[in-house]
């Protein structure tokens, strides 16, 4: 029983007339999972989640939800509840009655739904609110009422677009925290959707990342982050600098690569099979490359350098140098180590840089 | 039954309905209005929407024969011994159509001067309303009494007119003339018979042409202000009694027409109305200060000189307002 | 310019004086009228005679106040049966018409949406006569051809609901649309997620939603129901509304009653025009 | 299935809307119009043409009216623009919180009073017995009284009255959406109070502007009531001409015509405007 | 005469009626410096800015533009420009008609303006555009027009009120970078306030952190976050974890402390002056504290502990562990270093950590 997902998606499209919004796409989400899609924004990400809760028909492939398919399952039927971006609080009802809305439709009595709102509004740390207005709340507290508003039906797949997008800064961190522990003691699913990878990264088990409808990749954020599939993912997730080369010569995954300034540099086939020849794209993360003052600590690295300080974006543990390369004159960014050696970096001075092969994803360049 | 009265203001004077609603059980929602506009609001409605009206005697069977908009009086539902008979025959000549007769009179009265006689003691005719001494404090209303009225000053005879469209063309114009010429001596022109009283009352106007009554009832707070009959002739008119073609209670509007010849309630009226009646008898019951007012603006040769509306014939009507919107344009 | 650019005292002065006596301008005359409903005088103006209650409490002719008239009381009523069907009516159809103009994508609706809007720019003497023109002639034909009566397509009251409701559903429509189309669609869909049924989640949440702006559209068409002259005029029958009563008395030559039933208006519509702002300043 | 619903309640909103347009507005300006054909020749005799069109171009008379109603509205229009401009930019711009809803309020007061208690004030004011008469006298300005009733300066204070509101509202509302920051933008930039009015406040306004234009100029050259009342003997409108064939004249068939006119000169101006101001009826009345 | 500041405030106050907007704050910003203004929402930011640009009347105080006073010069012959939050690029007009708005005002010709106008947009990148529309343009874009709008005016200061709070993550990253760098080619002083500190350290010469109408602190951006003088500004700028603790000894700056769990730490004073028995506040920044499988390596530190982790929240780069401090419970975040070493610790796991006396600031408790 439990090896059935709660969510399933075969091959599912929307078109718009002629475009194609969502293509293709398959996935399957086990029970308490967290789910993230993440994708640019008009990737197709709402229209994919709003088909899972039937407000978009599908135009083709199938839906299923437990097992059963959802397509002619009009959306107030569906076992899936959705948390809107602006959430979507009924202003005309006081917090209780907006909780008890989904009971009073499936005519639960009176002191029942009464009960269980009080129950549900206590579990997201929200107990003896239920008389007061909706306004009379803070960002995120509506946010859990939201939440609580669908928890109290026990769907078997909650569903999340971009509910953080209109909080600010701050309290946009703190409930990337809060959320992940609400879905992990509700051991519910939760399908969310984001543009924002650090809120993807955070929180979810599972990660799809989309691109003009597709799916990219799916796997765990550590997955995404360290063994990108495609070089929209290597680009979209982190940050990284690239690089364009052509293939000098291939050993399995090793390569050997020249940029067309005859560079030469050392990387790792992230998957495409490259060959001698072959234009490729390449991906190296800014803290992926050390620095030095001097050559010989960065023996090991096979790809190294030496550039002049461009400007230092100082910004506490997350400080980077923009250096110029030396030899071709490229821009590249370099993550500012913690350590005090290199505080007093400054504009104009010079510094070697490198990094090893492994940290050099290269892809196949779609021209 | 509810009776829906379309009469001028006066002729239904709150005590007359609160007896008669007593006596009949019936109710009558008063609805005042004008001849114009009566007409038009049974056109309107193609004789629907009231149950009993009183345009004058001269209005009757011309909008009869182009709107169809009355239905023929049944005479035997009239106490016919209530009215004073010459009246009543003249009225039904001047009220028939295709053999049937259409109207029965009630009030009668005249058009003529009302002059604050302190002010304007020199004014005794229509024209005079166009001497300079009286500049800029003259009302008069802009219908057809007026065109009448001052075609007879002038020494013309609009009523002889009447049969020849071309003759009383010429008439209309020549009137048009004066009267165009006469506009800026004109304060307003009046609309309804309180309005032109407002207008004496506070000194605004000091000599105008209007309804004897009004003339009579200023008296009585200013003794300077009286009607006074024009040398050329005061104008006679006759309202009647005329039931609209779709009215649905006639019944309640015999009971109404029977009930206010009553000399007694005739008098009544003629009390608050100010004009006497075509009621036999009905002047027993009336101030005697009004038979005074009566007598001292009507000489008997001026009685002799009062000239009486005949009807209108169909089309005249046309001549008369298309010159009425000429002077009202004029600067 | 505005209050953080600093001007001379001398202009914001000037400034000042003239709003202050476009103020003096918009009052004058409503205060006139409402304190010559006191004067001990049978007409509304000067000299001034004293102070009295007779034009709302007298009983005595000719000082019949506005609570012992008769047909002011009658009229009172009409124009409140009118105002009550009129208002009725058009939030009925001003709401459906939201709907269509704000949920709906059809051909035509652009044309369809300057015809509704057409009712702002015809006079209203003009729509008045042209329902009076053509209801008359239905009639006639009607009435030939059956020999039936048809008194509801003559001048009356059912003539002046529709002529009055005739464009103030345009204004029923823009007022509801307006806060329709501030209305978040994802609050019917978050309704519909809940297991709402479709009609169940307009009932329970769009149409509350637009409550306050029917209720304010209401107390719109009840005060132009009550004040409209024009259309009116050319459509009523044997039962006058209020304006057209005060309008035949004041050509007649008024007395200070009309001051005071002015009055009594002043006061109600004061109130309900407070009120439908109240209701709009919701949105 | 879903579909054949959506498609039922389409037509559930679509019936009244097309209901009320075609019975009320578009079926009884077609009746008006073939009414206005019919040429009376006798008594219950009509035959179908354009005389009462040329009736009204064959007597100056009515295309005297005719141009006077649309020059004395025009005027009107303009006044009232003139005058509730500095008001409404005062109320959106220069006042806040309570002041701003006092004086908005008590710029709508009036608008909810019945037209005819309006004119009804002005009568008082205005007459030679009146209220501003009597000041005057008593102030020693002025030895006689002096009538300012039934003239054209009468009927243009009633029709400015009548229509400010509608002039006022719309303009608050525009200039209300108008950030203030653009203003302090401009100034910032240098601009001095003028230059910011008309390359900022005015451009940002014209829908406002038009749509109040359109309002007070359509309430002026179909009102009734005030040119009637404060015009005395000279009240001559082209509404009043209307009112008189169909009430004075019984002459519905010039009445229409007359009334089509009417339409007539109110589109084409109404057109002239929105053109000119390069604004669309939608946007402007539709807000 | 290079000497006299660009612009400077003495002692300059604002109040609303009775609300201290603005408190005696001093300062002066040399020609060509980049000088930021970080505070908290409504700490009286935009209020100092609107009083420079002369749309507020100081209530107190003077202000100096090249040495001359401008309290009695209108806002529109100041010789500064203003770039507002939501930019007020006039919808009504065109961009070029838009950028040459200011030059309209002073008279210049129309050839001239166009002249000048065109060089303007190509410094900032935008040539050929000045017949488009404003909204044709994208928030990067209008936001350099806006920028262009007042840099043609030549303008001795540019004011700017948090003209990136509406841009969207990604592009507000970018124009960071990019407005440092249109302020150094037009080498024009800069006023920029923004309440996101990220902004404010990676773009400017000189900091002022301002809190309740004050300026805490003015510095440059390593300034502040290695040397905050005080609790608000360590607080406020960075991350940090906080402990309150007594003063045990104090030996100059060095420090001993012990928290109320008996907890033993060694710190330096911030500048307060602490003596034993006093209250202290203490900040340790997430990047300081070290983490180690074994205790020995920490030995140099001198203040250790061992805690279990409570999640990691990974997010590339910048990932971070929650930490529960084995000795007292407290939740502690650390940030995760890149290196592979740490990258499969998992929630449950135990770790050591330290973190040296000098990265521990100490404050005096303000109850
Ligand atoms: N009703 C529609 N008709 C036509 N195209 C549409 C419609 N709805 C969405 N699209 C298009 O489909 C694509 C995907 O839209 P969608 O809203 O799913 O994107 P998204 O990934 O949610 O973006 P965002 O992050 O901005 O919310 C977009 O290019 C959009 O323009
Ligand atoms: N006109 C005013 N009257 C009274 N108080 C005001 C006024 N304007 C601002 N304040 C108050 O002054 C303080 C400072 O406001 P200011 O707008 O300068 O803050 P800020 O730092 O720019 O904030 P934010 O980051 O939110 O823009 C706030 O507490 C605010 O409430
Ligand atoms: N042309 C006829 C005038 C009729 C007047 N009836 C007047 C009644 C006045 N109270
Ligand atoms: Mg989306
Ligand atoms: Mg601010």
């Amino acid at each position: 029983m439990s090896d059935i997902p709660d969510l399933e998606c075969r091959a599912l499209c929307k078109s718009y007339n002629d475009f194609q919004a969502v293509k293709d796409v398959s996935f399957s989400v086990p029970k308490g999972t967290f789910f993230s899609i993440l994708g640019p924004s008009g990737c197709g990400k709402t229209t994919l989640l709003r088909m899972i809760a039937g407000f978009q028909e599908a135009t083709g492939g199938d839906l299923l939800i437990k097992g059963k398919s959802m397509l002619d399952v009009p959306p107030n039927k569906r076992p899936v509840s959705m948390v809107f971006q602006h959430l979507a609080l009924f202003p005309m009802m006081n917090i209780g009655a907006n909780v008890g809305f989904g009971l009073r439709q499936r005519g639960v009595n009176k002191s029942d739904i009464q009960v269980q709102v009080e129950r549900v509004l206590e579990r997201v740390g929200l107990g003896g609110v239920a008389e007061r207005p909706v306004d009379s709340l803070s960002g995120g507290q509506k946010q859990r009422v939201a939440i609580a508003r669908c928890m109290v039906l026990e769907p078997d797949v909650l569903l999340l677009d971009e509910p953080l997008g209109a909080l600010d800064l701050k309290l946009r961190e703190h409930m990337k925290v809060e959320l992940k522990k609400l879905q992990s003691e509700f051991n519910t699913t939760f399908v969310y959707i984001t543009h924002d990878q650090s809120e993807a990264l955070v929180m979810s088990d599972q990660i799809a990342v989309m691109n003009h409808g597709r799916f990219e990749q799916i796997g765990t954020a550590k997955e995404l982050y360290y063994q990108p599939d495609t070089a929209f993912v290597a680009g979209f997730v982190g940050e990284a600098n690239t690089h364009t080369a052509r293939v000098e010569s291939a050993n399995g995954e090793a390569l050997h690569l020249v940029t067309p300034d005859g560079l030469h540099l050392r990387g790792v086939d992230a998957g495409d099979r490259l060959a001698k020849g072959d234009r490729a794209q390449i991906f190296v993360r800014p803290e992926a490359i050390r620095l030095s003052r001097s050559v010989a600590d960065l023996a090991g690295l096979q790809n190294t350098g030496k550039g002049r300080v461009e400007s230092v974006l100082f910004n506490g543990a997350n400080s980077q140098l923009i250096l110029r390369d030396g030899a071709n004159g490229a821009e590249m960014s370099v993550a500012l180590p913690q350590t005090a050696e290199f505080r007093d970096l400054a504009k104009g001075d010079d510094i070697h840089f490198g990094w090893a092969p492994d940290q050099t994803r290269c892809y196949r360049q779609v021209s | 039954d509810t009776l829906r009265l379309l009469t001028w203001g006066g002729y239904a004077p709150d005590e007359v309905v609160a007896m008669f609603e007593a006596e009949t059980g019936h109710t009558v929602e008063v609805t005042k209005s004008n001849n114009e506009e009566m007409i038009a609001k049974l056109r309107a409605t193609n004789g629907g929407g009231f149950d009993l009206a009183q345009p004058s005697q001269d209005r009757v069977a011309g909008a009869q024969a182009e709107f169809g908009i009355y239905k023929p009086i049944d005479l035997s539902k009239i106490d016919t011994s209530l009215f004073i008979p010459s009246m009543m025959q003249a009225t039904q000549i001047n009220t028939s159509f295709e053999g049937e007769v259409y109207g029965v009179p009630h009030v009668w009265g005249t058009s003529g001067l009302v002059v604050n006689t302190a002010e304007a003691g020199g004014v005794q005719d229509y024209l005079d309303l166009c001497g300079p001494d009286v500049a800029g404090k003259v009302s008069y209303r802009l219908k057809r009494p007026t065109l009448i009225g001052f075609a007879f000053s002038m020494g013309l005879d609009p009523f002889a007119a009447y049969g020849d469209a071309d003759a009383y063309k010429e008439v209309l114009d020549q009137v048009e003339a004066k009267l165009v010429a006469c506009k800026s001596n004109v304060k307003t022109y009046w609309d309804g018979g309180d309005e032109i009283k407002n207008l004496l009352r506070s000194g605004e106007v000091t000599a105008s042409m209007a309804w004897d009554t009004g003339g009579w009832q200023l008296n009585d707070d200013n003794a300077d202000i009286t009607f006074v009959a024009p040398k050329s002739g005061a104008l006679g008119w006759i309202d009647t009694f005329v039931i609209p073609s779709r009215g649905r209670a006639d019944d309640a509007a015999y009971d109404w027409i029977n009930f206010v010849m009553r000399p007694d309630i005739a008098a009544m009226i003629t009390n608050t109305a100010g004009n006497f009646t075509a009621s036999q008898g009905g002047d027993a019951g009336v101030d005697d200060a009004l038979k005074l007012k009566y007598q001292a603006s009507f000489p008997a040769e001026a009685i002799d000189n009062i000239k009486w509306y005949p009807a209108v014939p169909a089309g005249l009507e046309a001549l008369e307002g298309a010159a009425l919107d000429r002077i009202n344009a004029a600067k | 310019m505005i209050t953080t650019i600093p001007q001379s005292t001398a202009f914001r002065w000037t400034y000042r004086a003239y709003v202050t006596l476009f103020f003096i301008y918009l009052a004058l005359p409503l205060v006139t009228v409402c304190v010559f409903a006191f004067n001990d005088s049978v007409f509304p103006s000067l000299p001034w005679d004293g102070f009295t209650w007779d034009w709302f409490f007298g009983t005595e002719t000719p000082r019949i106040g506005v609570f012992h008239e008769r047909p002011i009381l009658r009229s009172i009523v009409t124009s409140g049966v009118v105002a009550f069907w009129v208002s009725g009516l058009s939030v009925i159809v001003g709401t459906c018409n939201a709907f269509l103009f704000v949920r709906h994508d059809f051909r035509g609706k652009n044309l369809l949406y300057i015809l509704m809007l057409l009712p702002l720019i015809i006079p209203g003497i003009i729509l008045g006569i042209s329902i009076l023109v053509f209801s008359s002639s239905i009639a006639n034909t009607l009435e030939e051809a059956t020999g039936l009566w048809f008194d509801g397509l003559r001048p009356g009251l059912i003539l002046v609901v529709l002529g009055q409701f005739s464009f103030i559903t345009t204004f029923a429509t823009l007022v509801i649309s307006a806060r329709l189309q501030k209305f978040d669609s994802s609050l019917e869909e978050a309704a519909l997620n809940l297991g709402a049924s479709k009609w169940g989640a307009i009932r329970q949440v769009t149409l509350p939603f637009l409550f306050p702006a029917m209720l304010a559209a209401a107390v719109v068409a009840v005060l132009m129901s009550f004040e409209n002259f024009n259309t009116t005029l050319m459509l009523v029958g044997s039962d006058a509304p209020l304006t057209v009563t005060m309008f035949d008395r004041l050509k007649l030559g008024s007395t200070p009653v009309l001051n005071a039933v002015s009055l009594l208006l002043i006061v109600v519509s004061a109130v309900l025009g407070l009120l439908s702002l109240l209701l709009k300043r919701e949105d | 299935m879903r579909s054949d619903t959506s498609k039922l309640g389409f037509i559930l909103l679509l019936a009244p809307l097309l209901i009320w347009l075609l019975t009320l507005i578009i079926l009884p300006h077609v009746g008006m119009f073939i009414v206005s054909l019919r040429e009376k020749v006798g008594i219950r005799e009509y035959e179908t043409g354009f005389a009462n069109y040329a009736v009204f171009f064959n007597e100056p008379l009515y295309w005297n009216t005719f141009a006077r109603t649309a020059y004395m509205s025009i005027t009107a229009t303009f006044l009232t623009l003139l005058i509730g401009f500095p008001i409404a930019y005062y109320i959106a711009k220069l006042t806040r919180g309570r002041t701003k809803t006092t004086l908005f309020l008590m710029c709508l007061i009036p608008f909810w009073v019945s037209e005819l208690v309006r004119t009804f004030g002005w009568m008082i004011l205005l007459r030679e017995t009146g209220v501003v008469s009597s000041f005057l006298q008593y102030a020693g300005l002025t030895s006689a009284p002096i009538e300012f009733l039934y003239n054209d300066a009468a009927i243009m204070t009633g029709l400015v009255y009548t229509s400010m509101l509608f002039m006022v509202v719309p303009l608050v509302t525009t200039l209300d959406s108008l950030d203030d920051s653009l203003i302090e933008a401009g100034y910032d930039l240098g601009g001095s109070s003028l230059s910011i009015l008309r390359e900022i406040v005015i451009p940002h306004a014209m829908p406002g502007i038009v749509s109040g234009c359109i309002v007070v100029f359509m309430l002026s050259l179909g009102n009734y009531l005030t040119p009637i009342l404060l015009g005395g003997k000279d009240s001559l409108w082209f509404t009043g001409l209307i009112y008189s064939q169909f009430i004075t004249r019984f002459n519905w068939e010039l009445g229409s015509a007359f009334g089509f006119l009417l339409l007539g000169l109110s589109s084409l101006i109404v057109f002239l405007a929105l053109k000119l101001s390069g604004q669309s009826l939608g946007k402007t009345m539709g807000r």
